[in-house]
């Protein structure tokens, strides 16, 4: 393929997810809102606020390492989208596939949240460093889980390619990964609820302890590029997670479907939930779901059946 | 018992009091308010050993709050300690007449640890030194205050804001007694 | 509002650096000492009127419960009224909020964050004071520790008058301020610029214990 | 004996300390207040709370104006409980005047406090809630709080600021239909408080993060002087409206709500409690109320209003313990001296700064929203 058109393709992938992303987001707040018994933001209401944060006529800067926090965070976002097939089958959101992309994608998950803490550190805001700390350990926490799931999910399909994976998925339902390894997805969906930020593991913006934590400081067109990750940074992670473990997507509306779905699980186990502190958060995560973890990758090495 | 017996009791029991305290700290003035409310007034160095007796023998165990009135015309200030005894339900006031020129006080820190709080707040509004009380000389609400202590009855906060926040155009203040009469009844005239 | 009246002969130009004297020497190097620029609107005008008609619909308040006036706004932020759907939303730190609602009276000592929220806040920022102690004083005018003309001290754009303003009150006075927005009528930011020797003035002579420095970046 | 730890500067000299200004613009402070707190880690180790922010001066302000010009300020000194100012100026000026308050007065203002307490411990819970990340709760609430402001403005004509008790009775009696679309009101809110209790208070993470958090110790009380459902909490059977009854308490069926560890958790079941408790209060005396009758006594002309000399000191039992009003009068047309005693002073104050020593960031605001402070009655 010429490498300008699938860079072109890549464009328009990001753009889709982008929208798309910050449609879920709005409508995920007015689900939230629903329980709450409001009536919630507008559908369009994000795509607003970027623009607005956007158009903001000033700007305060506290170093280098602050303007580059939120260009890590975004080539984080897009590094991850960019290595995901959206789309299985497709040649526009195929993006750039090789065989060991997943391994890739997954040092791209964190590389945002660590170019974060550099800028996020420079701001000299006490609560930044603070909510550093918890995102952090709350992420190293949640990675083990995580990691171990995914390597059941190699040892299932013996190959590091997300769309080979995907392609084993084909076919019919019961070739999900949900149905094969059904313990890999669930010690992975126990990890999803820690990336997803929502209660109980909002530590990292926790508005009542350390009010909104490391993006504190950041204001105008910082925020502005800070929310345009968060949308695809989003989508990136539901693409993947469905990908991997719920038999990826032919199609648009099929994903929406899905990573709709994926979703709503931390949303409605958000709204009903307190918040952890970052001790209970990592016990957790060092707790059951790291032994359902053990358990996939024990399941795959003596009774998998590929 | 009923409410009714149990106030009996307790005014007995007030009368009583009354009469010890006199007996043990010369107590110049008593003053029965109603049925579970008295004030007592002690001298300034006897205060101390008078809270005490009343804290631990009384079991007049909760300080309700410490406040001081101004008598400028007379020229000492009235500082007031409300005790509150929770067996016999009766509330008793314990004052001290202190002068206004340089005033100072005894802490009583040191028998109910929320005294300091109050202390501070005397310190600030009024002027009243409480030497050894914790955090006396902080700032407690006011922040960069330049004027006398705002609560002394020669600060006349109405001019003090005329002097130091602008007041906007238009706005007017009226006489209470004037504009009822003139609005309400206007049929009786000056009376 | 007519202030270049009273105005005493603005001398920004020569102004090169802000004294900061409050501070200690050692502080003095920690805080920036630029003088505020006023901001330029876009030049296209199309941009610029696209760009009020977004700010109008996505205001973010801060959340800093100034005074008794807070109270109402937890109805209205709530299911009651859910200002949300107006694209109200509360941001917890100032940089990031673009309205400053001052909720009914400020002493002394509030003015003083007020300050310092208000001018830690990105322009273009909108000011909304409410309830009637911000306008003229109301119940305190006579309090030794409360202002009480509240656009002395920082530009206001917006007054919601009463004690307590009910939250339809409130929802109607944000319909106000997105309607004065969308006209680009609040340059509030700018104006606070422009007289910025005015407002300082006047607002070193009600904070006594000046210890910040005089523009809070 | 009780010695403060003393802030020392060496020790935040040495790096291993972070200062940190927990408020006045603070999401998780109750009201407008500021925590300074030096951190070791996470852990608070110092804490010195700075209040003041609200001040008005009313005690200043009150001396200034006649006893009638006073009867509409001193509801806003407590904005979550205005009621409680005016019941507490109310009865100290109609003691020392020696007004004779018609008994359906009596029944209407227990019942307007009964419904502010209620109304005010609604928000708290929400706050309670929310501090420890359940917005979902706090929005309930403040919606059934905004049901009863609803009942207010019908009561009294307004939200907030109600100016609804004042010397010599009420101002209004009750309107008709009032109580049936009160109980339809106390229906509703009951049903959400068993919601509560499913969601909230039974909930694993909610009980690990509140429970054992800011223990009052039951020999901190006397000394520190902690009133209320914080002293109830430990264990302590103190309540003005059972010690010292006023109004119609007397006449009402109700006991005081204790519990034998005052930790935040345990708070809150109290108040939860109390809530269940305020509920049936008001139900009783909208059961047993008269509606005939006078509802104001009658008074003299006010503008001319002299009350004898004299002091006192009338208390109540508000939401947060003991509220009261010290109330002088020299035998003018001017009042000398008032002093309002609020529960917050202590709470917010000496009793905040003990107990947050020693317990972690995350945790300042459920402490500080368990122990239910007040801003604006500490510094008036």
């Amino acid at each position: 393929m010429n490498w300008a058109l699938s860079i072109f393709y890549y464009i328009v992938t990001v753009l889709v997810v982008l929208v798309y992303g910050l449609l879920l987001y709005a409508f995920i707040a007015k689900t939230m809102a629903r329980v709450q018994g409001r009536i919630g933001i507008p559908i369009y209401q994000p795509f607003l606020d970027i623009i607005q944060t956007y158009g903001r006529r000033t700007a305060v800067t506290h170093g280098y390492m602050f303007d580059l926090g939120p260009v890590f965070r975004l080539t984080g976002g897009l590094g991850t989208l960019a290595f995901i097939p959206v789309i299985y089958g497709s040649e526009i959101f195929g993006n750039f596939h090789f065989a060991g992309d997943l391994l890739l994608v997954m040092y791209f998950i964190f590389f945002g949240q660590l170019g974060m803490a550099l800028g996020a550190g420079e701001s000299g805001h006490p609560y930044a460093p603070m909510g550093i700390a918890r995102g952090l350990a709350q992420m190293t926490a949640f990675e083990v889980p995580f990691a171990l799931a995914v390597i059941a999910v190699f040892m299932q399909y013996e190959t590091a390619s997300i769309t080979e994976i995907v392609a084993a998925q084909q076919g019919s339902i019961y070739n999900w990964t949900l149905f094969t390894n059904p313990f890999a997805v669930l010690a992975a969906m126990f990890a999803f609820l820690g990336m997803s930020m929502y209660p109980p593991f909002d530590l990292v913006t926790a508005p009542n302890e350390i009010p909104i934590g490391p993006p504190t400081e950041y204001h105008s067109a910082y925020l502005s590029l800070l929310q345009t990750n968060r949308a695809i940074f989003a989508g990136a992670k539901l693409v993947l997670f469905m990908n991997l473990f719920f038999g990826g997507a032919t199609n648009l509306p099929i994903m929406v479907l899905k990573t709709w779905a994926i979703y709503m699980i931390p949303v409605l186990i958000g709204v009903a939930f307190p918040r952890f502190k970052v001790e209970n958060s990592i016990r957790f995560f060092l707790g059951v779901p790291t032994l359902v973890g053990i358990i996939a990758v024990l399941y795959m090495q003596y009774w998998g059946t590929v | 018992m009923g409410y009714a017996g149990l106030q009996l009791v307790n005014t007995m029991f007030m009368q009583e009091l009354c009469e010890r305290m006199t007996r043990q700290f010369d107590c110049d003035q008593v003053m029965h308010q109603k049925d579970d409310l008295s004030f007592l007034r002690v001298d300034r160095d006897r205060l101390e050993s008078a809270l005490m007796y009343l804290k631990t023998h009384e079991g007049f165990v909760h300080l309700s709050f410490v406040t001081v009135i101004d008598y400028i015309e007379d020229g000492f200030f009235r500082l007031n300690y409300m005790l509150y005894n929770y067996d016999k339900a009766t509330n008793i006031g314990v004052q001290v007449d202190i002068t206004r020129e340089n005033p100072s006080m005894h802490s009583i820190h040191h028998l109910w640890a929320q005294g300091w709080t109050y202390q501070r707040e005397l310190k600030e509004m009024y002027g009243i030194d409480f030497p050894g009380s914790p955090r006396v000389d902080e700032e407690f609400v006011l922040e960069g205050w330049d004027g006398i202590p705002p609560m002394l009855r020669e600060f006349d906060t109405a001019k003090f804001c005329e002097d130091r926040f602008a007041k906007r155009d238009g706005r007017e203040s009226q006489d209470i007694k004037q504009t009822m009469r003139d609005n309400l009844y206007p049929e009786r005239g000056e009376s | 509002m007519n202030k270049q009246d009273k105005n005493p002969g603005n001398n920004r130009e020569n102004l090169i650096k802000l004294e900061n004297a409050g501070l200690t020497a050692e502080e003095q190097q920690l805080f920036c000492d630029a003088v505020p620029v006023p901001y330029e609107p876009y030049s296209l005008e199309f941009v610029e009127r696209f760009h009020n008609w977004i700010r109008a619909n996505s205001l973010w308040v801060l959340a800093f419960g100034t005074g008794c006036g807070a109270i109402e706004l937890n109805p209205l932020m709530t299911s009651r009224f859910d200002a949300n759907r107006f694209g109200v939303m509360m941001r917890p730190t100032p940089r990031q909020a673009s309205v400053l609602i001052v909720a009914g009276y400020s002493s002394v000592k509030t003015l003083k964050r007020i300050i310092r929220s208000y001018e830690q806040m990105q322009g273009p920022k909108f000011v909304i004071g409410l309830g009637i102690c911000t306008i003229n004083g109301g119940m305190y005018y006579d309090s030794y520790n409360t202002i009480n003309c509240l656009d002395r001290y920082i530009p206001v754009d917006l007054y919601i008058t009463g004690c307590m303003p009910r939250p339809e009150a409130l929802l109607a006075g944000f319909m106000e301020l997105k309607r004065k927005i969308k006209a680009g009528e609040c340059d509030g930011a700018n104006r606070y610029v422009k007289d910025f020797d005015w407002y300082k003035a006047n607002q070193k002579k009600v904070i006594k214990k000046w210890d910040m420095p005089d523009y809070n970046w | 004996m009780f010695d403060l730890k003393r802030y020392s500067e060496a020790e935040l000299e040495s790096g291993k300390f972070t200062k940190l200004w927990h408020g006045p613009q603070h999401p998780g402070i109750t009201g407008n207040m500021s925590l300074e707190l030096t951190l070791s880690g996470d852990d608070v180790v110092e804490c010195k709370t700075h209040v003041g922010y609200l001040h008005r001066g009313f005690e200043k302000l009150m001396e200034r104006r006649t006893y009638i010009q006073n009867f509409p300020v001193v509801c806003r000194i407590a904005v979550p409980e205005p009621t409680f100012n005016e019941y507490m100026y109310a009865a100290a000026v109609e003691e020392l005047a020696g007004i004779e308050v018609p008994e359906r007065a009596e029944w209407l203002r227990c019942l307007n406090l009964e419904m502010m307490r209620l109304a005010s411990f609604l928000m708290w819970l929400g706050g309670a809630c929310g501090s420890f990340g359940m917005s979902t709760v706090y929005q309930w609430t403040v919606t059934h709080r905004d049901y009863m402001l609803d009942l207010f403005e019908e009561m009294t004509g307004a939200r907030i600021y109600h100016m609804y008790i004042s010397p010599g009775g009420v101002r209004a009696p009750l309107p008709d239909g009032f109580s049936e679309r009160a109980l339809s009101v106390m229906n509703g809110i009951e049903k959400l408080l068993y919601e509560i209790e499913r969601v909230a208070l039974n909930n694993h993470i909610f009980k690990m993060r509140s429970q054992d958090l800011g223990i009052i110790d039951p020999e901190m009380v006397d000394p520190y002087g902690i009133v209320g459902p914080n002293a109830r909490a430990c264990g302590f059977k103190r309540d003005v409206r059972k010690d010292a009854p006023y109004l119609v308490y007397d006449q009402l069926d109700f006991e005081v709500i204790t519990a034998d560890k005052s930790d935040a958790y345990t708070r809150t079941l109290v108040r939860y409690q109390e809530m269940h408790q305020c509920i049936s209060l008001i139900r009783q005396m909208l059961e047993q109320m008269p509606t005939k009758g006078s509802f104001h006594a009658d008074l003299p002309n006010v503008l001319h209003w002299k009350i004898p000399a004299g002091q006192t000191y009338v208390k109540s039992e508000c939401t947060r313990g003991e509220y009261g009003y010290f109330l002088v009068s020299d035998g003018s047309e001017y009042l000398r001296r008032v002093t309002i005693r609020g529960p917050s002073y202590t709470h917010a104050i000496a009793v905040m700064e003990k107990l947050v020593v020693g317990v972690n960031i995350a945790d300042v605001a459920g402490l500080m929203v368990s122990l239910h402070t007040y801003p604006p009655e500490i510094e008036r």
